[in-house]
């Protein structure tokens, strides 16, 4: 029989306020097993934890039941004070009495009376709890990044600063990401390029730095430490060792009209290509669904002006099977679609620009070498709308709940920067809230109205009319003037709200790692632990976590580096003990298990057994590698004779939680 | 057959290939056989017998029997051998000491079923594969063999072997017509109080005699659940009714997907309760879920409850099924 | 909600994976979000953890209703453990209707720890649903045949 | 009933979800004909300020075009919220907005027939 103690917390009032706690620890006296039982304002507190400490002493508890918040909050707080009192930290069970009781429930009576259930099954799960010690397993001091944007640059230079080594993967042909589209920066205005381009060199140069680029992670096993990965590096039809990126072959290449994506569309490059001047690695590309050569075998050309001889058109993917000890998801965003958007007529008008575009007609290595021209005719706008808020906090269906974070500040560069550029500009923005929590984040903004005169107006645009003469027919509303505005603009920026790359979805699955509605990766938790994924090993850098802007987005970065290396600086992990354990007199050998373990954790091997009549037999039984199971519990259902078992959860214990909460 | 049988047995015994055989011998009454394993040509001729009574399913006694020294002839019926592959499949059976004769079957009389149709007093039975003589107390009768087939056999799922190492006679065909299936989905059509009272009444009459569980070759664990006090739910006698209660709910879910539906489980039973109605729905409802799957089949394709995609229907698709409310 | 003459309540075990609806549950606590106090959970590592050896147990020690949480398909921490879990519990549910047990005592739902909305709104929706299917009687005792 | 609950409950709109962005009056075609503009029948709806609605022209200047109740990011459908204050006017007594007897002034050869037939069933109970 074990020896338990109960404490009861009060929470504060979180709990204390809607359960009778008095009650609570007076009715798990006549628990059997129970030897103490009492209430405390702060069971977490220091106080609370030493009268824990003490009380185990003192009555020479084996178990320890602490009814209080979620164990996802202070089970290991309780375990650790366990432990340090002498006993074995997975004696501890927690009664989630404060957000499975407390917080829902309004009626003290019924409050209490679960309460008191609650805390009735984590005893009855005590009495069965065995001490578990955890096990070991080695660290892979090598980490991947996913994502080659600023945050993915930012991580892998800080993880190889600190002296391990690490690779990033990246889909397009050369690392940077988003970044090098932007032409400045808020709210210094600093050119995103001469800010980007060096660390994108540091990475190419760093010999603890391997970058795999034109490259996608394929798939991924393991857990924290022992991951292994496949990268599938696709075919570039270029030998990159020997590609001087003298850029030759993608002046010669006569397939002159595929769109630039690196210029969303609004020029063109070849069939091979290197996406900009900076490009990391400086290698070329062919696009097969445009290469003649590859289509059909008539061209060649770039072949033939190859000096270097790099062209190879039998060139075909490549997977790489790697292994890391840790994992970092920066697999950045994109501005959604704007098609459900018609009133805005961006699909109609070639004059009405998402901002990003708008960065490219701005930037001077963009289809307009930076002079702001009319997408249309190629004229200078003269009157320049910007709408705020496009598909951003729209819970219609067509766009997104959340608020881009971003949008406010980039329209105010903008804003800004035309009428810096072309002061005979009238610049409309209009807002439905200006948002610039930040540093030096509103002294922009205000710059941007007291300074350049930009005419910022609360108020939304209801429609964009493109007219017969090239002018776009403006209707929106101010809502201080009360009136009805109609604009003639030459043209008009959509500040599109921005999504999670499509890619994240595919790649949280690999990681087992859990998304949000909205497909963001979720924290460990929000506020103490938001750079790590609830699943170990797994972390966070930039807006596949949620919008951020680029200073947070390095913040976050460096943040998610330190995470990782103070995982890799590790020698050895400990593991969960928490663990499948095969009763090998019980065990048919029959392999179920093994067939539903998502991790190979589970061999097989012929061992002799003393039968009862004296004769031996050999059968054949399971066992389970500790360091490698995570502790599912699949094999536990998949098993007929019941020989696997899991230990913390084991079947008897939860049987008599199941009795407990039926009594 | 008979002789065939008699004289393979022998010929593989002589030559040294088998050291033993397991096959059936009569048991108390003539039409009550008993699988038996003979040990020297002598007891083969004396006692050997396949006819037309010779229902039980060999295979599960392999497990035990693979185990010992040298090798054992088994004859084994086309149902038989689903169970004699499926125990391969989970690593029960130590193949190599095994030397298997796919004996040909059409079908095996019932006791139980003649007894069912009102003939009392019962004293013996010959059956000439058309017709079965039953000789009683007072005088013979003469009822049609398809007539006096149990379940087991009057839907049998398959006349061909899917394991052997030589057959006897023709090897026949699966039959995949789901007549198998009838009474299940008869069943499914009634409304869920008829449905529950049909249950409550036949499983009210289970005594817990565990025949269902010692004969079915895919209850072969080491260690039952039920015995064991690991598991939580191991039986204590009348402590509470639980085991009982759920003992066939539980079993019945422990060889879903494993179950070749040999149908020993309702032969067996002195009860007469049909659990093999059990059995069948989850394999009715495995092939209409998730696609067709006949366990013992073969050795490798995955056990559908060890297995799934990613489309796999949502448990709520209980919810919208047939039958009445 | 029905009204209820003699103030039945149900007793509904629910069954929530740690990773996701488990989480779910807490958040639906750090939100306040209401829902009856009749349904208890018990953590469990996994869905794939839920024998169904535990929710026959449930009933037969009375319980009105079970539900097992899980993590959405496809989101499972463990990569496969629901899609496991979800053939188990489609075999079982169908089986128990096919004994004549009412259907509506079972339910899986899959809830993301995001979901604490929706955790709430499926205790509330389930804890009805028992409550208007009244007291289980047909699962506690299926053997003997003069109990009613 | 308070005017504010019978508005609420006849147009089944939560005006709480609005957001104050101003895009249903930036997309009205009557917003010059108004004199409350569609954010204001929400916003005055939701702090009560029904009755200067009720008074108010602009609940027969309003099309029911629904282009606010289509573009409204918050998915809050003012168009129901000037339909159903229109309704809670025109059903106190004697307050139909069009008379019969006022039709057949109204006739003439080039206005269609299911223009009045259906104004007749707009503006009167």
């Amino acid at each position: 029989m074990q020896r338990i103690g109960v404490f009861v917390c009060h929470c504060g009032t979180n709990i204390a306020a809607t359960v009778d706690v008095k009650a609570v620890a007076e009715a798990m006296k006549n628990e059997p097993g129970v030897v103490f039982s009492v209430d405390y304002q702060y069971m977490c507190s220091e106080a609370g934890q030493n009268l824990i400490q003490d009380t185990i002493k003192e009555q020479k508890l084996t178990g320890v039941v602490v009814c209080s918040c979620s164990p996802r909050m202070h089970e290991a707080t309780f375990r650790k004070a366990a432990a340090k009192a002498g006993i074995n930290s997975y004696m501890v069970e927690i009664a989630n009495i404060r957000e499975q009781c407390s917080w829902i429930h309004k009626d003290i009576m019924t409050a209490t009376e679960k309460a008191i259930i609650l805390a009735r099954t984590a005893v009855a799960k005590v009495q069965l709890n065995a001490p578990l010690t955890p096990g070991e397993s080695p660290v892979t001091k090598r980490a991947l990044v996913i994502g080659g944007g600023i945050a993915g640059i930012q991580t892998a230079l800080d993880i190889a600063e600190a002296g391990f080594d690490v690779d990033i993967v990246e889909k397009q042909p050369t690392i940077g990401g988003k970044m090098t589209q932007i032409d400045k920066t808020f709210p210094t205005l600093d050119c995103a390029a001469c800010i980007l381009t060096p660390k994108m060199v540091d990475c190419a140069q760093n010999e603890k730095i391997h970058i795999y680029a034109y490259s996608e992670v394929e798939s991924v096993s393991g857990f924290v430490g022992n991951f292994t990965v496949k990268i599938k590096k696709k075919a570039r039809y270029v030998d990159t060792t020997k590609c001087t990126g003298c850029g030759i072959c993608t002046e010669k290449c006569p397939k002159k009209s595929v769109p630039n994506e690196f210029n969303l569309g609004m020029d063109n490059r070849r069939a091979i290509y290197i996406p900009f001047a900076q490009a990391v690695p400086k290698v070329a590309t062919i696009d097969a669904d445009n290469c003649n050569m590859l289509k059909n075998g008539k061209c060649g050309v770039c072949a033939k002006v190859c000096t270097a001889g790099a062209i190879d058109y039998k060139q075909q993917d490549e997977i790489i099977e790697e292994q890391y000890g840790a994992i970092v998801a920066a697999t950045g965003y994109n501005p959604i679609s704007l098609e459900k958007y018609d009133e805005f007529a961006y699909s109609q008008s070639k004059d009405v620009v998402t901002s990003l575009e708008f960065e490219r007609l701005t930037n001077a290595a963009g289809p307009t070498s930076g002079q702001l021209l009319r997408p249309s005719d190629g004229k200078h706008p003269h009157t320049i709308v910007f709408v705020q808020c496009v598909g951003s906090r729209d819970t219609s269906g067509c766009g997104k709940e959340y608020c881009s974070k971003i949008c406010c500040m980039y329209t105010a560069k903008h804003a800004m920067l035309t009428r810096e550029k072309y002061p005979d500009t009238d610049v409309y923005v209009f807002y439905i809230d200006v948002r610039t929590p930040g540093k030096l984040f509103d002294e922009f903004y205000r710059r941007a109205v007291e300074q350049y005169g930009v005419h910022y107006i609360k108020g939304m645009v209801g429609k964009v009319a493109p007219r017969a003469d090239g002018k776009l027919l403006v209707q929106a509303s101010d809502l201080i003037a009360n009136e009805q505005l109609h604009i003639e603009a030459d043209m008009v920026v959509l500040a599109a709200a921005i999504e999670p790359d499509k890619s994240a979805r595919s790649i949280a699955t690999m990681l087992t790692a859990s998304m949000d509605t909205n497909d963001f990766f979720t924290e460990a938790h929000p506020k103490l632990r938001p750079v790590e994924s609830p699943t170990a090993g797994v972390f966070l850098s930039g807006v596949c976590q949620g919008p951020k802007d680029i200073p947070e987005t390095v913040s976050q970065a460096s943040a998610a580096a330190a995470k990782v290396i103070g995982l890799l600086s590790k020698d050895k992990l400990t593991c969960n003990p928490c663990v499948a354990h095969s009763d090998e007199l019980m065990c048919n050998g029959c392999s179920a298990c093994e067939k539903v373990c998502p991790y190979g954790a589970i061999t097989y091997s012929d061992k002799e057994f003393r039968q009862p009549d004296r004769t031996v037999a050999i059968r054949r039984v399971a066992s389970v590698n500790e360091a490698v199971c995570q502790g599912c519990g699949a094999c536990t259902v998949a098993c007929p004779s019941g020989a696997m078992d899991l230990k913390g959860f084991s079947n008897k214990q939860i049987m008599a939680e199941v009795d407990a909460i039926c009594k | 057959m008979q002789e065939q049988t008699v004289k393979r047995a022998l010929e593989l015994l002589a030559d040294g290939t088998v050291n033993r055989v397991l096959g059936w011998k009569t048991g108390e009454f003539a039409y009550d056989t008993t699988p038996a394993v003979f040990t020297s040509a002598e007891e083969v001729e004396k006692s050997f017998i396949y006819n037309d009574f010779c229902g039980p399913n060999l295979s599960k006694y392999l497990i035990k029997e693979s185990r010992k020294e040298g090798k054992i002839l088994v004859f084994l019926k086309p149902c038989d051998t689903y169970s004699f592959n499926q125990l391969c499949k989970e690593h029960r059976l130590i193949r190599e000491n095994i030397y298997v004769i796919g004996v040909p079957c059409t079908g095996k009389v019932s006791a139980e079923k003649i007894k069912s149709s009102g003939i009392k007093g019962i004293t013996g039975m010959e059956s000439d594969g058309e017709n079965v003589t039953v000789h009683t107390l007072y005088g013979d009768s003469t009822v049609k063999k398809s007539d006096a087939m149990g379940a087991k056999c009057s839907t049998c799922k398959s006349k061909k072997h899917v394991a052997f190492d030589e057959l006897i006679g023709e090897d026949g065909e699966v039959n995949n017509d789901n007549a198998r299936f009838e009474m299940v989905e008869k069943l499914e059509a009634m409304s869920a109080d008829e449905r529950y009272e049909f249950w409550r009444g036949e499983l009210s009459k289970c005594i817990r005699c565990n025949a269902c569980r010692n004969v079915c070759p895919a209850c072969s664990c080491e260690n039952c659940v039920f015995d064991n006090p690991e598991s939580g739910i191991q039986q204590r006698a009348a402590v509470n009714s639980f085991e009982e209660n759920m003992f066939h709910l539980i079993r019945a879910f422990h060889v879903a997907g494993r179950c070749t539906d040999c149908g020993e489980c309702s032969r067996v039973c002195p009860q007469n309760i049909p659990l093999h109605l059990l059995n069948r729905k989850y394999i009715k409802d495995i092939n209409e879920f998730y696609g067709d799957y006949q366990a013992g089949a073969d050795l490798d394709t995955r056990p559908p409850l060890n297995a799934y995609t990613f489309d796999d229907c949502e448990p709520s698709i209980v919810y919208k099924k047939g039958g009445n409310e | 909600m029905q009204v209820n003459e003699n103030n039945f309540r149900p007793k509904i075990v629910a069954f929530c994976c740690n990773w996701c609806s488990y989480a779910g549950a807490d958040l639906a606590g750090t939100n306040r979000l209401n829902y009856p106090a009749d349904v208890k959970i018990i953590r469990v590592p996994c869905s794939c953890r839920v024998n169904p050896m535990f929710i026959l147990r449930a009933f037969q020690r009375g319980a009105d209703g079970v539900i097992m949480c899980g993590c959405h398909p496809g989101d499972c921490h463990y990569t496969s453990g629901n899609y496991f879990a979800r053939r188990r519990m489609t075999l079982l549910f169908s089986m128990l209707d096919y004994m004549g047990i009412e259907r509506e005592r079972t339910r899986v739902e899959w809830v993301s720890a995001a979901e604490g909305a929706k955790f709430a709104a499926t205790m509330n929706e389930f804890v009805e649903t028992v409550t208007a299917l009244g007291e289980n009687k047909r699962l506690e005792d299926l053997r003997c045949k003069s109990k009613q | 009933m308070d005017k504010r609950e019978e508005v609420l409950r006849i147009s089944g709109v939560n005006v709480r979800k609005c957001m104050r962005c101003g895009k249903c009056s930036g997309t009205c075609p009557s917003y010059d004909e108004m004199e409350f503009h569609p954010h204001q029948f929400v916003y005055m709806v939701e702090t009560g300020n029904i009755e200067p609605l009720m008074n108010s022209e602009s609940l027969y200047k309003c099309l029911s075009c629904f282009a606010c109740v289509e573009r409204c990011p918050r998915g809050v459908e003012p168009a129901k919220v000037v339909e159903a204050v229109r309704l809670a006017a025109i059903r106190q007594k004697g307050n139909n907005h069009l008379k019969a007897s006022a039709v057949p002034e109204l006739l003439d050869e080039d206005t269609p027939q299911q223009l009045l037939v259906s104004a007749f069933r707009k503006y009167s109970k």
